[in-house]
């Protein structure tokens, strides 16, 4: 298991300031652990580019074509006319294929969220409790004792409360 | 090509208002007002062939009456000039029926033969189907109904006894219709002739007001009946293009 | 410190197991229901074979004795049941063929005092649907199809679920016309 | 939002002991509410279940009845929390996110009632699976071009959304409190919180996805109600037959799930104890919102008399008659003394801003709300064209006992929700607070 290295702050300024020097200094990608997402942690860490989107677009498309598929597909299956109205009525079908497309789009965007954000975490993740109340963690891996002492300094100069060593996978 | 040629004529054919088109028969029925002399003989008849339960005087107090074809009677004018104006309503057979659009479960539906079907095993009772029409003829099995001996026994066996939280209506006797085709087949014929059909209420009218037929034959009485000059629909305005025409009673002094 | 839900995956282990066994008995169970037991009663279920009161064998009658199916149920053909033939039937023959037999005995017992032998319907059809034999016997739908290899059977057994779909299935193999509109079989 | 002076720790801790602190009161509440399940709705739905439908006071030209008014109520009672949340979402509002989980529960859980109540209204339960499309011997579909299946399919997309809306929105907060509880608890929140860690790619995606959400649920939370409304409005039934029919449903339900709100919001405050993180400014928005609707709502069925006036159909005419002065005519006057003349008191910022007069004002509203649908099934369906069928109707005790019932199952869901899921979004409140500063430099470096 690899060890991680790991700075509690009390501010995600400061935060955001370690693991932008982390950053710099050559480590890759730094996680910030936060109770409330940041603002500004884009500029530090990069733009983030979220599958998301694609997801939620292409499944609404799928929802939208197969409801009316759905719709009328099996009004031709077994044709039963009723009120004088074609076997495929276009405006009901219409609702059909709405209210299908909005639910493939959000069953879309769960999976696309799940994917994207590698959640269930099945392997031990670098974790400590505090983070979900007030604190801010940054934790970068660390393959060996040298670049452990180095996280520890830029963290330490960054103004970090508390530094530990975590086992665990990023 | 061709797929796309057959894909087409496919979609024009399914876009076609009601799908059927060439169908044998338009089952009608034309009721003379002015010959109805409102004694219900039709209700009791139908009552008897379609295994309609009799739901007694404490549910009918509830108004959970139970009847296919009922007697209308609108009162008009005041007492010593009062007028007593009948008309038999029952189940209209709409060709655009707003009870059929409305059913989730398709119990209820247009077939090739002009009927508006009630499939009773299909109902999951919603009673969208009563809500919808404008004719207040579905009635509703609101419980089980019981035949105490020894009346379970002139239960008709071709027609299906409705288990509670079903919709039931008029059928124009779709048993008597079966049986007719059934007829025609056994010689050979591919229609039924006129008038070898007739639902109970119609073979029961002392007055011979009520006529039933087909009305894609133009030979038939019914088509000449409801060519009258006296026709009309009820409820014209909510276009629901009705199958059973009523002739307008003759008034003759104003 | 760190955080994984697999510690409680393997925790709930046993629950899961039960979860398991429980979805996969849900799922025998219906097909089960569906496979057997539709229509509601076990008599509508394939392989209902009732003990009968006359070990009567239509092996030995249609099959070895090549009699026509419509001999003894005559009805078949006239109405829309296809009946079950009348004691007067069986003496007819059995006052002169194999009358030492006990089974036949028992049988024209049945005849000489006048009683209807109470035979247990094996092929039953729920109430709201109507299959007329007429039509379909007319139409040249061999027995077999629906009642199965009857001529080979001691014990008349059930074949066919009687489903929706079976018959649907016929009448749009045969374009039958008009043939799947629900008011062909129900009324 | 949240009092300014109040720190991060005690959110945690304030949400941590309502989910874990639990007082007699609450188990009080809890058994009330099943037990008057059990006895009002459970009991007459098996009776109804044996005897049939009969049981309720439905009868001839008035087919439908109270189940159907409830059913309305509670998908109209469900309308603002999911709706009003992801609004607010949309627009960034602060003053949404110490109320909206629990407004989203309350939507949540009065789609299922309303599902309850679709199952107590058909005749036949048990088939009404038909409704639902899945391959089948019979080969029959459930009949797309009805009215009744595209309720089917939205309310289906709607419990779906809600339920995922809400689920989302809480599982950095399943995280928070996994942390603090032990046992049974601390396993439950492991895997409802996916093992959250809160890592900037997790919040990413969280925010993405909650955002796409969002914009999927505004349209259909506002078609869901339109939906409810044609059920009744595609009918030719004089007095239903309206084209307004679909705004006014979708106004009324934000108008009763509002009041619905303030309701659930005045609760949680004083039960729960968050009189710090829910303040007078949510009810005075609250307030507004309610002013707003309420407006609308008078206008909308002014618009719906209107039209019956002057079209001058018989059959209208006398349907519209028949609602405001016939046997429920002061039910009709009730509902606009409680849903037209009341809510003007909210014009006062000293009216919106006391709590105990909110409660009462929410309270008469959807009362109100509940007469409207009730109104609406039960005095047009007796007045149709064909004067000769029509009828009355008035609710059996079944009918009236499954209506209270349904009381008690929406209060036990709720009272179990609000132990399993933390009633107050912790990190969304948070990011109401003041962002933490940097202690000084001597304060930091100690090990």
């Amino acid at each position: 298991m690899a060890t991680n290295a790991l700075g509690l702050f009390n501010a995600p300024s400061s935060a955001l300031e370690a693991a932008g020097a982390l950053k710099g200094a050559g480590f890759d990608s730094p996680t910030v652990i936060s109770p409330i997402p940041i603002h500004g942690i884009d500029e530090v860490l990069g733009k983030k580019k979220s599958i998301i989107k694609r997801f939620t677009f292409f499944g609404a498309l799928f929802g939208g074509i197969a409801g009316f598929a759905l719709a009328a597909g099996t009004a031709v299956m077994y044709i039963h006319a009723t009120g004088g109205r074609p076997i495929i009525a276009i405006p009901p079908f219409l609702i059909i294929t709405y209210e299908l497309t909005i639910l493939c789009g959000i069953l879309a965007t769960v999976l696309g969220f799940i994917l994207g954000s590698r959640l269930p975490a099945f392997k031990n993740r670098v974790y400590v409790p505090e983070v979900a109340v007030d604190k801010f963690a940054v934790t970068v891996l660390c393959e060996d004792p040298e670049r452990l002492k180095r996280a520890h300094d830029i963290l330490q100069s960054s103004g970090a409360e508390e530094i530990r060593e975590v086992e665990g996978e990023q | 090509m061709s797929f796309i040629d057959t894909l087409r004529s496919r979609w024009q054919e399914y876009r076609r208002p009601g799908y059927y088109e060439n169908f044998d028969y338009a089952w009608t029925m034309t009721i003379d007002l002015d010959s109805c002399t409102g004694c219900g003989a039709c209700v009791t008849a139908c009552q008897a062939e379609n295994n309609i339960p009799l739901v007694g005087e404490e549910e009918l107090a509830r108004g959970r009456e139970m009847h296919w074809i009922r007697i209308e009677r609108y009162w008009e004018g005041e007492f010593p000039n009062a007028k007593l104006n009948f008309i038999p309503m029952l189940c209209q057979h709409c060709d655009a029926a707003p009870c059929e659009t409305v059913c989730p479960v398709s119990a209820t539906y247009h077939n090739q033969d002009g009927l508006n079907a009630q499939v009773y095993n299909r109902c999951v009772g919603t009673r969208s189907c009563a809500v919808y029409c404008p004719y207040e003829v579905r009635y509703f099995n609101y419980y089980n109904h019981e035949w105490p001996s020894p009346l379970d026994q002139q239960l008709n066996p071709d027609v299906t006894v409705r288990e509670k939280g079903v919709m039931e209506k008029c059928t124009f006797c779709i048993q008597r219709i079966r049986q007719a085709k059934d007829a025609a087949k056994d010689d050979g014929r591919r229609r039924v002739l006129d008038g070898e059909v007739q639902p109970a209420c119609v073979q029961t009218c002392a007055s011979q007001a009520m006529v039933f037929g087909n009305r894609n034959d133009s030979q038939s009485e019914v088509f000449k009946s409801m060519n009258d000059p006296r026709a009309y629909h009820v409820l014209e305005e909510v276009n629901t293009a009705p199958s059973v025409v009523y002739l307008k009673k003759v008034e003759v002094n104003g | 410190m760190s955080v994984s839900i697999v510690p409680t995956l393997k925790l709930l282990k046993p629950a899961a197991m039960v979860v398991a066994v429980a979805f996969f008995g849900l799922i025998v169970g219906y097909w089960a229901n569906a496979a057997f037991t539709s229509g509601n009663a076990p008599s509508f279920a394939p392989g209902y074979a009732p003990e009968q009161p006359i070990d009567f064998s239509h092996r030995v009658h249609a099959g070895e004795n090549q009699i026509d199916c419509l001999y003894c149920h005559t009805q078949a053909s006239r109405s829309a049941s296809a009946g079950v033939p009348s004691v007067d039937k069986c003496a007819g023959c059995h006052q002169q063929v194999a009358t030492d037999r006990p089974q036949i005995r028992r049988v024209l017992e049945y005849w000489e005092n006048q009683e209807p032998i109470p035979w247990i319907k094996v092929h039953d059809l729920p109430d709201f649907v109507y299959f007329p034999h007429k039509r379909h016997v007319a139409a040249g739908v061999a027995c077999q199809t629906c009642h199965g290899p009857v001529e080979t059977m001691d014990v008349v057994s059930r074949q066919a679920p009687s489903q929706m779909g079976i018959c649907l299935n016929c009448h749009k193999e045969h374009q039958v016309e008009f043939g799947t509109d629900c008011l062909t079989c129900h009324k | 939002m949240a009092n300014q002076d109040i720190s991060f720790a005690q959110i945690n801790d304030d949400v941590v002991r309502s989910l874990v602190v639990t007082g007699r009161k609450y188990y009080i509440t809890l058994a009330i509410s099943i037990l008057v399940t059990f006895t009002c709705f459970v009991g007459p739905w098996f009776y109804q279940l044996r005897y049939g439908i009969g049981a309720a006071g439905m009868n001839h030209p008035t087919v439908w009845g109270t189940y159907l008014a409830s059913f309305i109520f509670w998908i109209g009672l469900s309308h603002s929390g999911t709706l009003l949340s992801a609004v607010l979402h949309l627009t960034n509002s602060e003053w949404r996110k110490a109320m909206y989980r629990s407004a989203e529960a309350m939507t949540l859980f009065s789609v299922m009632v309303a599902a309850m109540m679709v199952m107590v209204h058909v005749g036949r339960p048990w088939f009404v699976h038909w409704a639902v499309p899945y391959p089948n011997q019979m080969e029959m579909w459930p009949n797309f071009r009805s009215p009744l299946m595209f309720d089917v399919m939205a309310i289906t997309t709607y419990m779906t959304g809600s339920i995922i809306f809400i689920y989302m929105g809480t599982i950095p907060d399943f995280a928070a409190v996994r942390d603090r509880t032990t046992g049974w608890r601390h396993h439950m929140y492991v895997l409802l919180s996916l093992g959250w860690r809160g890592t900037d790619t997790e919040w990413n995606r969280l925010h993405w996805a909650y955002t796409f959400l969002a914009v999927l649920i505004v349209p259909l939370a506002v078609s869901v109600h339109s939906i409810v409304s044609w059920d009744f409005a595609l009918s030719v039934v004089p007095a239903l037959h309206q084209t307004i029919f679909a705004p006014y449903f979708v106004v009324g339900a934000i108008y009763s799930g509002t009041a619905g709100i303030v309701t659930v919001m005045f609760v949680l405050r004083k039960y729960m104890k968050f009189e710090h993180l829910i303040t007078k400014l949510h009810f005075d928005n609250l307030g507004k919102l309610l002013l707003v609707m309420s407006l609308l709502w008078t206008y909308i069925n002014m618009v719906e008399l209107f039209t019956g006036w002057y079209s001058e159909s018989s059959e209208e005419y006398e349907a519209l008659n028949f609602r405001l002065f016939g046997f429920y005519g002061p039910l009709y006057w009730e509902m606009i003394l409680f849903c037209a003349l009341a809510p003007l008191l909210l014009i006062s910022k000293r009216f919106r801003t006391s709590f105990v007069p909110m409660l009462i004002l929410s309270i008469v509203i959807n009362i109100g709300m509940y007469t409207e649908r009730f109104l609406i099934v039960a005095t047009s369906l007796p007045r149709q064209y064909l004067p000769d069928a029509w009828g009355m109707y008035v609710p059996s005790l079944v009918e009236i006992a499954i209506m209270v019932g349904s009381f008690g199952m929406f209060t036990t869901l709720f009272l179990v929700f609000v132990k399993i899921f933390p009633s107050i979004s912790l990190y969304e409140v948070k990011e109401t607070l003041p962002e933490p500063q940097p202690k000084p430099q001597a304060d930091s470096g100690a090990p």
